[in-house]
């Protein structure tokens, strides 16, 4: 493998992600956890665009840095009331969860490393421009329309309740 | 960069997620590892589907290579449900009990 | 398809009303109003449209249920069915108006349990699979066991019980006497070949087979038996009576109607679809037979008239004595049935229409008054005519239709059965007219006690009838003197049906 | 024509009582009902007189068919013969009449519409019954009859004696009509009809009985008679007559003299085809018995009305008598004098009556404080010698003469035609009819039974006359008795005095008589029993004819005879118009020999004071006693025929309750009890144990299980996903 520009940059992306998600889950402060996210999904669209989704890397820092984070943020403000929260964390349930997840990081690994079919697959480095057009095609026009309509009701539905559930009881 | 590289990249992710949910003690960081843990698989999804193309999605010469994306997207709009609608409940539950701490919460305590 | 549609309408109502949330009670009672106004309509057009100079079967739907046992989903219409599923979905909607605002709780399950055995009493009406039969027989016992058990009075427990016990016992001789046909139904002299069947017009044909086991004549009487004492209870015919004062005493207004009104024309439908129809042998034994079995049928109407008008007389529940007085009225029918001849059976038929359109008013009657008075003591009253002069006249209008006023439809049913009784069991006819003279007396007696006389103080503003209440009542009204002056309007449906049954009868 | 002509008399009435029944329903009522009952009762009345020259010489039924029943059908339909018009005129012509008194006599009374409503429906029930060609259309206008006798008697419900006299009224008919009903039956099953004429009815079908078949036949008849003899108020059922005076007075004279009450004897009449001689005798010695029965009860009352009610049912016995005798024609010539003369002094009282208006209204106040004493001692036993209404007492009456001068004149008219004053009376015409008739028979057949008859007749006649003039002697003759009343009282209005005014015109026979004369009214030809064991009435032509002694202008006898002779009629047999002359001419001499003496009589005790009545009551204490107690019919049938219903209806219910439900609650509980108590210890032992065992098992590990439900989310999480990397290193080992 080559150690191109390309590489490095992928590399870059792909450091910084997991950096960040590291961050995301042992740092403190959970707004500082919430930036770090913002990192992680930034360089999670980053990883996107190296496989040639252009459109999905968009969609990823539109939704998420854009939508999600932002929820994220309000939540924490109106839960806690202050910006700075810290949080505690009992030692044996961190290292059970810690052995737990890396368990499964590792179980993960060993079927990642032990699958013939997935050994060696380089990317071939075919275009797919323009995406736009037909993931629009695709979802609109082709097999995906069922499935859009249906996530665009289930879409609905989640923020009708989401509405529901958070507004303030009124007593009669 | 070949296909592993990308999923050892989502099952770190993944495990983060993991770790964030199972030792976390509020409630908004539990939806941050969530969101880890759905990023991981759309980045799977999208990895996937650009390395390992179906015999069927080839028409022609034309190869067709977005069903991962696809879904990818229709994960991203979940993300966004689950996550107002998640933020909802936790609104109410700190109506309701005053916290958001996920082991305070036991109404369902045996 | 349009029968179909008009048995499993209320059916599918029920779903839709058990999906409406509870506590919006209007809109609960708007649905379910709605979905039994569907039926009705329907029912109007099958009337309508019903060929009424062929006697067969119309609008037969045909198709396998349940294959290992050749159960058929088949239902059809002849003019018995389509008269009386005319009167259940006129009911229907009637019923749901009466319960507007006398139910105080579980309005849900009430409009939910009421759509369902409407469904049941439809289905049963345009039954032609035995087994479909006996499925939608059972299937008005549940909700009407709960809407007498939940919604009754201080008795209720002890009503519905009674009442579900006395009609299960009745279905289970009727089940035994049912598989009897069902295992017999397939030999022919001594072998049996070929595959059983639960399908009542072929069953017919083959009960007047020679030499098939359903036409033996032993045989043929003791499922005559089994048969009649399940349909027996429900007439009631006495001695199986005694569940019926208890029921509608403690059942809620439009469940006495629909209890009255349908359930009982039930059993003397099942006598003439299946008893009658089915088993003339073991008729002939109990209407034409020797000696005292030969008159039975005839004694048990007599009995039941006599008895119930006496029993009525002396009744100070207002509600208790109309419960007596359809005793009485039944017995009208069973004589009628029993005489097998054209005047007698559409006499009985007719009888069990008007029946059902004038006890219905009756009780739809007593429980106006209940909801007001909250008593049915017949003495408590007094008066009553000066306060509510609008409701007096119905009264005295469903009164005088029970009790056989010319000019109004009771006349012609029990004239009609008396008429064609009389042809066959002469002493046995002449005695039931005491009853005509007992109904009379115990009507009018009450009439006195209740509405005539000085105003009973207690009641100096008793509201007088709604416009809801004239609303339930005005279609039966109607029915019950159009009826009296032009019955061939519902005999013609049935009369070609009658001739048909009555030529099988005598074997022609 | 004729049909239109008949459903316009038919449905006017109708019509008039729909509107109020409908606009009833939405609680409101046409403002002037009166008014339009009236024009609606004068519309029949018109189109009643114009049909006079519509009826054919042949009259045949006019039918549609009602009910088909495979072989049997059921025809309704309208009969016209010239009995029929009759019977229309006088009903349309009485109703108008009552209908415009009443518009006088119910002024003010809070439920006048519905008055005017009632009267309506009766009066289309009683034309129904009278154009009805079959025996179920009799029926169904017979009983509808007896419904608005029943509503109109119970006019005044709040009373409790009306509300008891309607409902006797109702149940004593039905006990007839159900006897009827029998009949109706007997009739249908043997010839399949119940249409009375045409080529398939009952009257064609009975000439062709053999005479093994007449045994039957008569029984028949005399069941149809059970209905007559109800609704005509003819012994034994003859006791809610004059309890129904406790209607008001105008539906007195409509329904319970003029109209409905005739109606049996119509009936009768009608059925005279099918009656056979025992039925006949049946029907002539019932009638004869209620004439005398009821005129000596008359004797002796002291309310007004109840006096015309005796009357009444005596003067019905008599025409049942005529036609029983075989004197159709007298026996509806007489219906149709009864009629006018008879509501002529039901409405004359009701006149009285309403002089004395202040007082009813005071008395009314009594009864109610009466009644609301006794407001819940409702019961089936009728309450026996109520009161008599002061304003109905002739005890307080006398000397009305001066102060109701058009009321005493037309009252005294009817009284002297129901007296059987001769000559220029209808009363005496038709009575004297009645009586030739019967004596003709008699003389005739030299038959006992008619012999007695005939005297019963002359009796009742005599007796008719005595009490007739007592009534008119107490009322109007002598000092009053009660002055306060007396100063109360003042002659009617116009409304009133008007019909009064018109009947009287109609007592005399130059207005009324000439329907039966010249073969207007011809009795059926039908003779269906071909050899008579002894007396058969035969219902004969020439014994009808030359009974009919009186033309237009009231001429004697033999002018009559003659005439009729030029008008054709042949006499085959000389002998036997011989006898029936000679017959007449002693009856009449008879007749008015026993009036006069009535007359006499009654002038000698109330007016001269010859005699003291008190003093002839009390010599004849016994006999006395049994007159004012009314024969103790109603005692027998309260004490012993109600009593015993309502006893053994309480038996019935006891029985019921207590054996048929015992035994099923009997049987409930000893499968409860007995039955359940093997199954109740194999169930609890070993069913239940084992059941029970269970239950605590579950319920121990259930309370250790539970501890596992902690409630936090993060402790299932990881018990989640500890076991997925378990499960996985598993299989990844193995």
């Amino acid at each position: 493998m080559e150690f191109t520009l390309k590489t490095f940059i992928f590399y870059g992306f792909a450091l910084s992600t997991i950096a960040s998600a590291l961050a995301v889950v042992t740092v403190r402060n959970i707004v500082h956890a919430a930036f770090a996210l913002m990192v992680t999904l930034f360089g999670v669209a980053g990883l996107y665009v190296f496989l040639q989704a252009d459109f999905l890397a968009a969609t990823q820092v539109i939704v998420y840095v854009g939508g999600i984070l932002v929820l994220i943020l309000f939540g924490v403000m109106m839960t806690s009331g202050r910006l700075e929260m810290r949080i505690h964390i009992e030692r044996g349930q961190l290292l059970l969860g810690a052995g737990i997840s890396f368990a499964l990081l590792m179980l993960l690994l060993t079927v990642i490393a032990n699958t013939p079919i997935w050994k060696n697959l380089t990317d071939d480095g075919t275009p797919l421009s323009p995406t736009t057009e037909r993931i629009g095609q695709l979802i609109l026009n082709e097999k995906f329309l069922l499935p859009f309509e249906v996530v665009s009701v289930l879409l609905l539905v989640a923020l009708i309740g989401a509405a529901l559930i958070s507004r303030k009881e009124v007593r009669e | 960069m070949s296909l592993q590289h990308y999923l050892v990249i989502s099952s770190i992710l993944f495990s983060l997620g993991i770790f964030a949910v199972l030792t976390r003690k509020n409630a908004i960081s539990i939806l941050m590892g969530i969101e880890l843990i759905l990023n991981s698989c759309n980045l799977n999804f999208v990895a996937f589907s650009r390395f390992i193309t179906p015999a069927e999605s080839i028409v022609g010469s034309e190869v067709f290579r977005f069903d991962g994306q696809i879904i990818a997207i229709f994960g991203i709009v979940l993300a966004a449900a689950e996550a107002a609608v998640f933020l909802a409940i936790i609104l109410a539950i700190y109506r309701e009990f005053g916290s958001i701490r996920p082991d305070e919460v036991d109404t369902l305590k045996g | 398809m349009l029968l179909s549609l008009m048995i499993f309408v209320p059916l599918f109502g029920m779903i839709v009303v058990l999906l409406l949330p509870r506590e919006s009670e209007e809109l609960i009672k708007r649905t379910t109003l709605a979905f039994t106004l569907v039926p009705l309509v329907l029912a109007v057009v099958l009337f309508v449209s019903y060929d009424r100079s062929s006697a067969g079967t119309q609008y037969f739907v045909n198709v396998p249920w349940i294959d290992a046992f050749n159960i058929n989903y088949y239902i059809g219409i002849d003019g018995l069915s389509v008269t009386l599923l005319l009167l259940t979905a006129l009911l229907g909607p009637i019923c749901v108006l009466a319960s507007w605002r006398n139910i105080e709780k579980g309005l849900k399950a009430y409009m939910a349990l009421f759509l369902l055995l409407e469904t049941g009493m439809l289905g049963f009406f345009a039954a032609l699979d035995l087994f479909l039969f006996f499925v939608f027989f059972e299937l008005t016992l549940l909700p009407m066991y709960f809407l007498i058990g939940v919604w009754g009075g201080p008795r209720r427990e002890y009503a519905a019980i009674k009442f579900f016990l006395y009609t299960l016992f009745g279905s289970v001789l009727m089940l035994v006497a049912m598989i009897a046909v069902y295992l017999n139904s397939n030999v022919i002299n001594g072998v049996a070949e070929g595959a059983r069947t639960f399908d009542i017009p072929t069953l017919i044909t083959l009960a007047g087979t020679t030499g098939h086991a359903l036409a033996d004549s032993t045989f043929q009487m003791w499922v005559f038996i089994g048969f009649f004492i399940g349909f027996a209870v429900k007439v009631p015919i006495f001695p199986f009576h005694t569940w019926l004062p208890d029921a509608h005493v403690e059942a809620p207004t439009a469940i006495s109607v629909i209890l009255a009104g349908v359930l009982l024309k039930m059993g003397t439908y099942g006598i003439v679809r299946v008893n009658m129809a089915m088993f003339p042998e073991g008729l002939d034994f109990f209407t034409n037979g020797a000696g005292f079995w030969g008159n039975s049928l005839a004694l048990l109407g007599f009995i039941n008239i006599v008895y119930g008008s006496f029993c009525a007389l002396a009744q100070t529940d207002f509600k208790k004595l109309v419960a007596y007085s359809s005793i009485g009225h039944m017995g009208f029918v069973i004589l009628g049935l029993a005489a097998g001849n054209s005047a007698g059976i559409n006499g009985a038929i007719l009888q069990m229409f008007n029946h059902g359109v004038i006890s219905a008013m009756l009780f739809l009657l007593v429980g106006v008054l209940y909801d007001r008075a909250h008593h049915r003591e017949i003495n408590g009253f007094g008066g009553i005519a000066t306060k509510m002069p609008v409701y007096t006249g119905i009264t005295t209008l469903a009164f005088m239709a029970s009790l056989g006023l010319p000019g109004l439809s009771g006349f012609v049913g029990e004239a009609l059965s008396l008429l064609g009784a009389f042809q066959e069991f002469e002493l046995i006819t002449i005695l039931s007219t005491i009853g005509i003279v007992v109904g009379a007396a115990y009507f009018l007696w009450t009439l006195q006690r209740v509405f005539l006389g000085q105003l009973n103080p207690k009641y100096e503003d008793l509201p007088e009838i709604n416009r809801r209440e004239i609303m339930t009542l005005v279609p039966l009204g109607i029915l019950t003197i159009v009826l009296g002056i032009w019955p061939n309007f519902a005999l013609d449906m049935f009369s070609e049906s009658v001739t048909n049954l009555v030529n099988a009868l005598n074997g022609i | 024509m004729v049909v239109s002509l008949i459903s316009i008399i038919l449905l006017a009435p109708l019509a008039s009582f729909a509107i109020f029944a409908l606009l009833g329903l939405a609680k409101r009522n046409f403002p002037r009902q009166d008014y339009l009952s009236t024009f609606a009762m004068l519309v029949a009345l018109g189109c009643s007189l114009y049909l006079i020259q519509e009826v054919v010489s042949d009259p045949k039924p006019l039918t549609v068919e009602w009910l088909s029943l495979g072989s049997v059908t059921f025809s309704m339909g309208f009969y016209l013969d010239s009995v029929t018009v009759i019977m229309l005129i006088v009903v349309t012509l009485v109703s108008s009449l009552v209908h415009i008194f009443s518009i006088g006599y119910m002024h003010g009374d809070p439920r006048y519409p519905r008055f005017f409503a009632f009267l309506s429906l009766f009066s289309f029930s009683m034309l129904f019954l009278v154009v009805s060609d079959n025996l179920l259309g009799i029926y169904i206008g017979w009983e509808l009859v007896g419904l608005c006798s029943y509503l109109l008697i119970g006019f005044w419900f709040e009373k409790d004696s009306a509300a008891n006299a309607c409902k006797k009224a109702f149940l004593t008919t039905r006990v007839g009509d159900v006897g009827m009903f029998i009949g109706m039956m007997m009739l249908f099953a043997e010839f399949k009809t119940l249409s009375l004429y045409g080529d398939n009815g009952i009257f064609d079908a009975v000439t062709t009985l053999e005479s093994g078949q007449i045994a039957g036949l008569s029984i028949a008849g005399i069941l149809i008679f059970c209905g007559a003899v109800g609704k005509s108020a003819q012994v034994p059922l003859h006791t809610w007559l004059p309890d129904a005076m406790e209607g008001p007075t105008p539906v007195s004279a409509l329904i319970h003299a003029a109209t409905m009450v005739a109606a049996g004897v119509y009936l009768v009449a009608r059925m005279f085809p099918i009656l056979t001689p025992t039925s006949s005798l049946v029907i002539a010695y019932v009638g004869g018995i209620t004439a005398l029965v009821a005129a000596t009860i008359a004797i002796v009352r002291f309310d007004i009305k109840r006096v015309l009610a005796y009357s009444t049912v005596s003067q019905l016995g008599y025409m049942m008598l005529a036609i029983g005798a075989g004197s159709y024609v007298a026996g509806l010539f007489h219906l149709t004098t009864h009629a006018f003369f008879k509501a002529l002094l039901f409405l004359g009282s009701g006149s009285v009556i309403h002089a004395f208006h202040a007082m009813h209204a005071h008395h009314d106040d009594e009864h109610t404080d009466d009644a609301e004493h006794e407001h819940d001692d409702h019961s089936l036993v009728h309450e026996h010698g109520s009161e008599i209404p002061p304003d109905q007492d002739m005890r307080n009456m006398g000397g009305l003469r001066k102060k109701m001068p058009w009321t005493f004149g037309t009252m005294l008219v009817a009284t002297l035609s129901i007296s059987g004053v001769p000559f220029v009376f209808s009363g005496f015409w038709s009575k004297d009819k009645i009586l030739a008739g019967v004596l003709g028979r008699a003389m005739e057949w030299n038959s006992v039974h008619h012999y007695i008859l005939f005297s019963m007749a002359l009796i009742a006649a005599g007796i008719t006359a005595f009490y007739m003039f007592r009534l008119i002697f107490m009322t109007f003759f002598g000092e009053p008795r009660n002055q306060e009343m007396h100063n109360m009282a003042h002659e009617s209005p116009w409304v009133m005095t008007v019909p009064l005014i018109i009947l009287a015109a109609l007592s005399f026979p130059i207005v009324n008589t000439g329907w039966f004369n010249k073969d207007y009214v011809k009795p059926p030809e039908q003779h269906h029993v071909s050899a008579p064991q002894h007396a058969y009435v035969s219902p004969d032509t020439k014994t009808a004819d030359a009974n009919f002694g009186f033309s237009l202008f009231g001429t004697s006898e033999a002018e009559a005879a003659e005439e009729d002779g030029g008008n054709g009629t042949t006499y085959t047999d000389d002998a036997h118009y011989a006898v029936h002359k000679l017959a007449h001419n002693i009856a009449m001499v008879l007749s008015i020999c026993v009036a006069g003496l009535g007359i006499l009589l009654s002038w000698m005790f109330y007016q001269r004071r010859t005699f003291s009545a008190e003093g002839v009551a009390t010599t004849f204490r016994p006999v006395y006693n049994l007159f004012w107690n009314k024969y103790y019919f109603d005692e027998f049938y309260d004490g012993v025929l109600v009593a015993l219903t309502v006893w053994k209806s309480r038996l019935f219910a006891k029985f019921d309750l207590s054996f048929i439900d015992g035994i099923v609650n009997g049987v409930g509980k000893v499968t409860r009890d007995i039955f359940a108590a093997f199954i109740g210890f194999f169930d609890n032992r070993v069913v239940d144990g084992l059941v029970n065992r269970v239950a605590e098992v579950t319920w121990a590990a259930g309370g250790r299980i539970r501890k596992i439900q902690t409630g936090a989310i993060q402790t299932y999480l990881f018990v989640v996903l500890g076991g997925i990397v378990l499960i996985i290193l598993i299989f990844r080992l193995f």
